[in-house]
């Protein structure tokens, strides 16, 4: 494997961001170029005067990685180099503050792979809720107490908002599923014209579990069918990663702090009902199960 | 210096009238400018521009409020708006109308010219609209700008059949005011 | 060749000649014009390069942090609204060290909407680390377009310009104007070389985070630039007068100022108007002069006092407001002149608000007003034309 | 020394070793490994080689986080507290 994230970055001991990184970074090769928002990223992999980049980076704000990825992108074609345009960006960037060039990139078709290293809050600022957050978790933001369960919304559906740009290549991946999310990150670079993957990524601080267990959250994730492996190309479900033992959503959730307040609270069972049902109806959707 | 006022409706052309008189203004060698009193005006409101000649280069920005001529496309604007606000008595009015003169209640002492310009233009154009047609009595009534000057405007601004029809509809002007 | 055309022409037919690789564009009034013309430009073949129709202002300076850090030349143009929204994005290219040039068709600032000109907008814009000139007339902006590129991608300023023009004074004034000559620009503006780029075969990170112990220094540089930048903007307008034989000055210009006992100091398309006023009052013995400021930022403090330091009194005229203080020149003025020898009243007027006309009757009240000031002054800084009956 | 306003070098983050945030050290037990190369695809710190045949983690950097230890699927790595 190409080591293309150098060590010695600052990310959490057990974060599985840099290992996103270090995965889409090995299938797009030193050929690239990478467009980062304002992020965990940003401040964990480049404290000046250091940078854990071995391609070039650029970072400029947190809303408009897209908007000046669609400028190197305008450049490189403009000079003629085949050289691959990636923004890696959070959810806080990709779900909420940068949607407006996000759209704007995806409706003008520039040919950028947008990567989304999906950690369903805003962690670099301390875990508080964006619009990816899972129904029901804990942030900062939105707490339990008296009056709250958590997050009182469901998690917006970003996959669907690119297809309804007509974005030609749309998957989800996942951190634990590396050969997975290889082959999509190579797919993606292959489209003539914008990608979105959307890869979950455990954040041990923001979901609080046990040290060394990120990889298998993240796991549980996909095996509980709250988070399932597809892909779209050209609008078209063309592929999903099927469960051979589907697992209850109770198995991932209980292991994870941000979720605790439902197994103490009154009414907290009710809503673990109703994340299964998210994660049938994920099933069902994409049949999940052969 | 000489200042010129157009008032129009939006979607008449008043504002390209200031342009095509700064156009031909400077094709005789003199300096010019023109402006539209900007506004957000939409199709049908009145509107207003401006033009300014001179033989020195002009330096003043500041909207025209003693103009020497007045140029007014739509005589119902004469209901609604003061067109001949600050116009110098020395100066002149050209006005498209086909109502009687003594119907028009002006202030001004300043020289009158009226001209049915709809009907040049509906003749000539096929369409009522009236700021080239207005620009050749302008032409004619002022000779601030040639008429050659004019036409040659006209001819780049409005290429083919249109600009031929346009540099008629000046003629026909021209020669109504000149006579 | 001279010919009478609109102001927005004249500048998208400059910023052409300057070649630059990308343009990306927001339509808001009193830009459009500057862009439309450039997308017809570009789809008429007569300038080479990408037009992108982004979703922002936000997005349309974005789009040129990620061309600039590639290696290419950028351009675009907004006002009042959209450079406020681009506020974060300013402040990014000037610390990124990207010489972007961007026209502002000056525009004031909602709320109350208004689309009529002042310069309310990029006053706001003054602290970003941006280059600000500002410009008399439709030539001078045309002008100051190719000088904007060229100072601004000068290796040791290497620092965002933006070229301020009067939104519809400016913009859509059609007045003669001396178009450029693409080949001859080329010659004076070379091709831009940026010694960092965005490139696999040297991959560098750009825009790393700088804690406490380096951010200073990181600013004290552009500051630094700036301070560089007062003496390459006057060169460039030397050397531009040399070759294109036009001067509007370099950080700034004076008219009557020689002998002046009273010195009007302004930016923007009013400097003609108070000219012709300074003409009348001339004739009538008043000694009236005027003073240019063609760079508000850097600030020209010390090439200001050699212009002002033989005046009664100063009378600064400016199109903006500083709500809370006052406005913003005259208090870069007196703050450049309090540790000097210099004592002479400064008062000042904000006018021109929200494209309330600017008349040679109010300037000459503004210069009534300075002159009385001479005796002692009354009122240090007011509106100029201040319509009472409706407050 | 890199000055202020210069843009960074590649992968100079290597100058600053986040070993000394570790707790605990994964042990590797080289006989179990099945080589795999699990540990080294998931390692967040890309700190884990191969050495000679053996994957070995690289304790300049590593901060002990126990996920190449918790997804060895043959249990070849064990994470032990680190004396000081």
């Amino acid at each position: 494997m190409q080591n293309l994230l150098a060590p010695g970055h600052r990310a959490c001991a057990g974060c599985s961001m840099p290992t996103v990184i270090r995965l889409v970074l090995d299938a797009a090769g030193t050929n690239t170029i990478v467009v980062s928002p304002t992020s965990c990223l940003e401040v964990t992999t480049t404290p000046f005067p250091e940078s854990a980049w071995v391609v070039p980076w650029i970072h400029s704000l947190f809303e408009n990685a897209s908007a000046v990825a669609s400028g190197v992108e305008v450049m490189m074609k403009r000079q003629c180099k085949d050289t691959n345009v990636l923004v890696i960006g959070g959810d806080g960037s990709t779900f909420d503050i940068g949607m407006g060039s996000n759209s704007g990139m995806f409706e003008r078709g520039h040919k950028v792979a947008y990567i989304c290293y999906d950690n369903e809050a805003y962690m670099n600022t301390g875990v508080q809720r964006s619009g990816s957050t899972p129904f029901c978790a804990h942030t900062t933001t939105t707490p339990a107490g008296e009056l709250s369960l958590g997050n009182p919304r469901p998690k917006k559906d970003m996959p669907a908002i690119a297809l309804a740009h007509g974005v030609p290549y749309v998957a989800t991946a996942s951190v634990a599923y590396p050969v997975d999310l290889r082959k999509k990150v190579e797919r993606a670079l292959q489209t003539q014209g914008p990608s979105y993957i959307q890869v979950n990524a455990p954040c041990i601080t923001g979901w609080t579990f046990d040290a060394g267990t990120t990889i298998e959250i993240a796991r549980l994730a996909v095996e509980t069918g709250l988070w399932p492996l597809f892909e779209y190309v050209n609008g078209e479900l063309t592929e999903v990663k099927k469960i051979r033992r589907i697992k209850l959503v109770d198995e991932y959730l209980k292991v994870q702090g941000r979720y605790k307040h439902l197994y103490k609270m009154p009414g907290g069972a009710e809503i673990l009902r109703s994340i299964q049902d998210i994660a049938d109806k994920n099933i069902a959707m994409y049949k999940l199960v052969d | 210096m000489k200042e010129i006022r157009f008032h129009g409706r939006g979607g008449q052309g008043a504002v390209t009238a200031a342009e095509l008189v700064a156009v031909a203004a400077f094709e005789d060698k003199k300096f010019s400018q023109a402006f539209p009193a900007f506004g957000v005006e939409r199709r049908g409101a009145p509107v207003m521009a401006f033009a300014r000649i001179s033989n020195v280069p002009i330096r003043i920005r500041s909207q025209v409020y003693e103009p020497d001529y007045v140029l007014v496309q739509d005589v119902t604007l004469l209901d609604v708006v003061d067109v001949d606000s600050g116009l110098k008595s020395e100066g002149m009015i050209i006005i498209n109308t086909d109502r009687p003169t003594n119907q028009l209640k002006l202030k001004t002492d300043a020289q009158l010219i009226v001209l049915d310009a709809t009907r040049i233009a509906m003749e000539v154009l096929g369409r009522p609209i009236v700021n080239t047609t207005m620009l050749g009595a302008f032409c004619g009534a002022t000779r601030e700008v040639s008429l050659g000057s004019i036409n040659k405007a006209i001819a780049e601004r409005f290429k083919g059949e249109l600009g031929r029809k346009n540099l008629l509809a000046i003629k026909m002007a021209y020669e109504r005011v000149s006579t | 060749m001279m010919k009478v055309v609109e102001g927005s022409y004249a500048v998208a037919h400059a910023a052409m000649c300057c070649s630059p690789d990308v343009v990306s564009a927001y339509p808001i009034t009193p830009q459009t014009h500057i862009v439309e013309h450039l997308s017809q430009l570009v789809a008429d073949g007569e300038l080479r390069a990408e037009f992108l129709t982004v979703d922002s202002e936000f997005s349309a300076l974005s789009v040129l942090v990620g061309v600039s850090a590639a290696g290419g030349r950028s351009y675009s143009s907004t006002t009042s609204q959209g450079l406020a929204l681009m506020y974060e994005v300013l402040y990014n290219v000037s610390g990124m060290r990207l010489p972007i040039v961007m026209t502002v068709a000056n525009r004031a600032l909602s709320a109350p909407l208004n689309i009529w000109n002042d310069q309310q907008d990029s006053i706001g814009a003054r602290d970003v680390g941006w280059i600000q000139l500002y410009s008399e007339n439709v030539q001078e902006a045309v002008d100051t377009t190719v000088q904007a590129y060229k100072i601004a991608e000068s290796l040791e300023i290497m620092t965002p310009v933006m070229v301020c023009m009067d939104g519809f004074i400016l913009t859509h004034v059609y007045e003669p104007v001396e178009l450029l000559d693409k080949e001859q620009v080329a010659d004076f503006l070379p091709p831009y070389r940026p010694t960092d780029i965005l490139d696999p075969q040297n991959p560098k990170t750009f825009g790393a985070f700088a804690d406490p112990s380096t951010y200073t220094e990181f600013r004290y540089l552009q500051y630094e630039a700036h301070l560089k930048a007062l003496s390459k903007i006057e060169n460039v307008a030397k050397e531009y007068a040399e070759v294109f034989g036009r001067d509007f000055g370099g950080l700034l210009d004076a008219y009557q100022a020689d002998d002046a006992e009273i010195i009007i100091v302004t930016m923007g398309s009013v400097v003609g108007t108070i000219k012709e006023a300074i003409d009348g009052l001339r004739a009538e013995g008043t000694k009236v002069g005027l003073v240019k400021i063609r760079s508000y930022r850097p600030f020209p403090a010390q090439a200001l006092m050699k212009e002002l330091k033989n005046a009664d009194v100063i009378a600064v005229i400016e199109k903006d407001i500083c709500v809370g203080n006052e406005a913003a020149l005259l208090t870069d003025i007196k703050a450049a002149f309090y540790n000097s020898n210099l004592r002479m009243p400064i008062i000042g007027f904000a006018a021109g608000l929200g494209g309330r006309d600017i008349t040679i009757k109010d300037i000459r009240k503004a210069v009534e007003k300075a002159s009385a000031a001479r005796k002692g002054i009354e009122s240090q800084f007011e509106f100029l034309t201040l319509r009472k009956e409706i407050l | 020394m890199i000055k202020a306003g210069e843009l960074v070098k590649p992968g100079s983050t290597q100058i600053t070793k986040t070993g000394a945030w570790r707790t605990f050290a994964p042990a590797v037990e080289h006989n179990k490994c099945i080589k795999c190369s699990l540990c080294e695809i998931y390692c967040p710190e890309s700190c884990i080689h191969q050495e000679s045949g053996l994957f070995v983690p690289d304790l300049a950097y590593c901060k002990g986080c126990g996920i190449c230890s918790h997804e060895c699927p043959s249990k070849a790595i064990i994470m032990v507290l680190e004396e000081k």
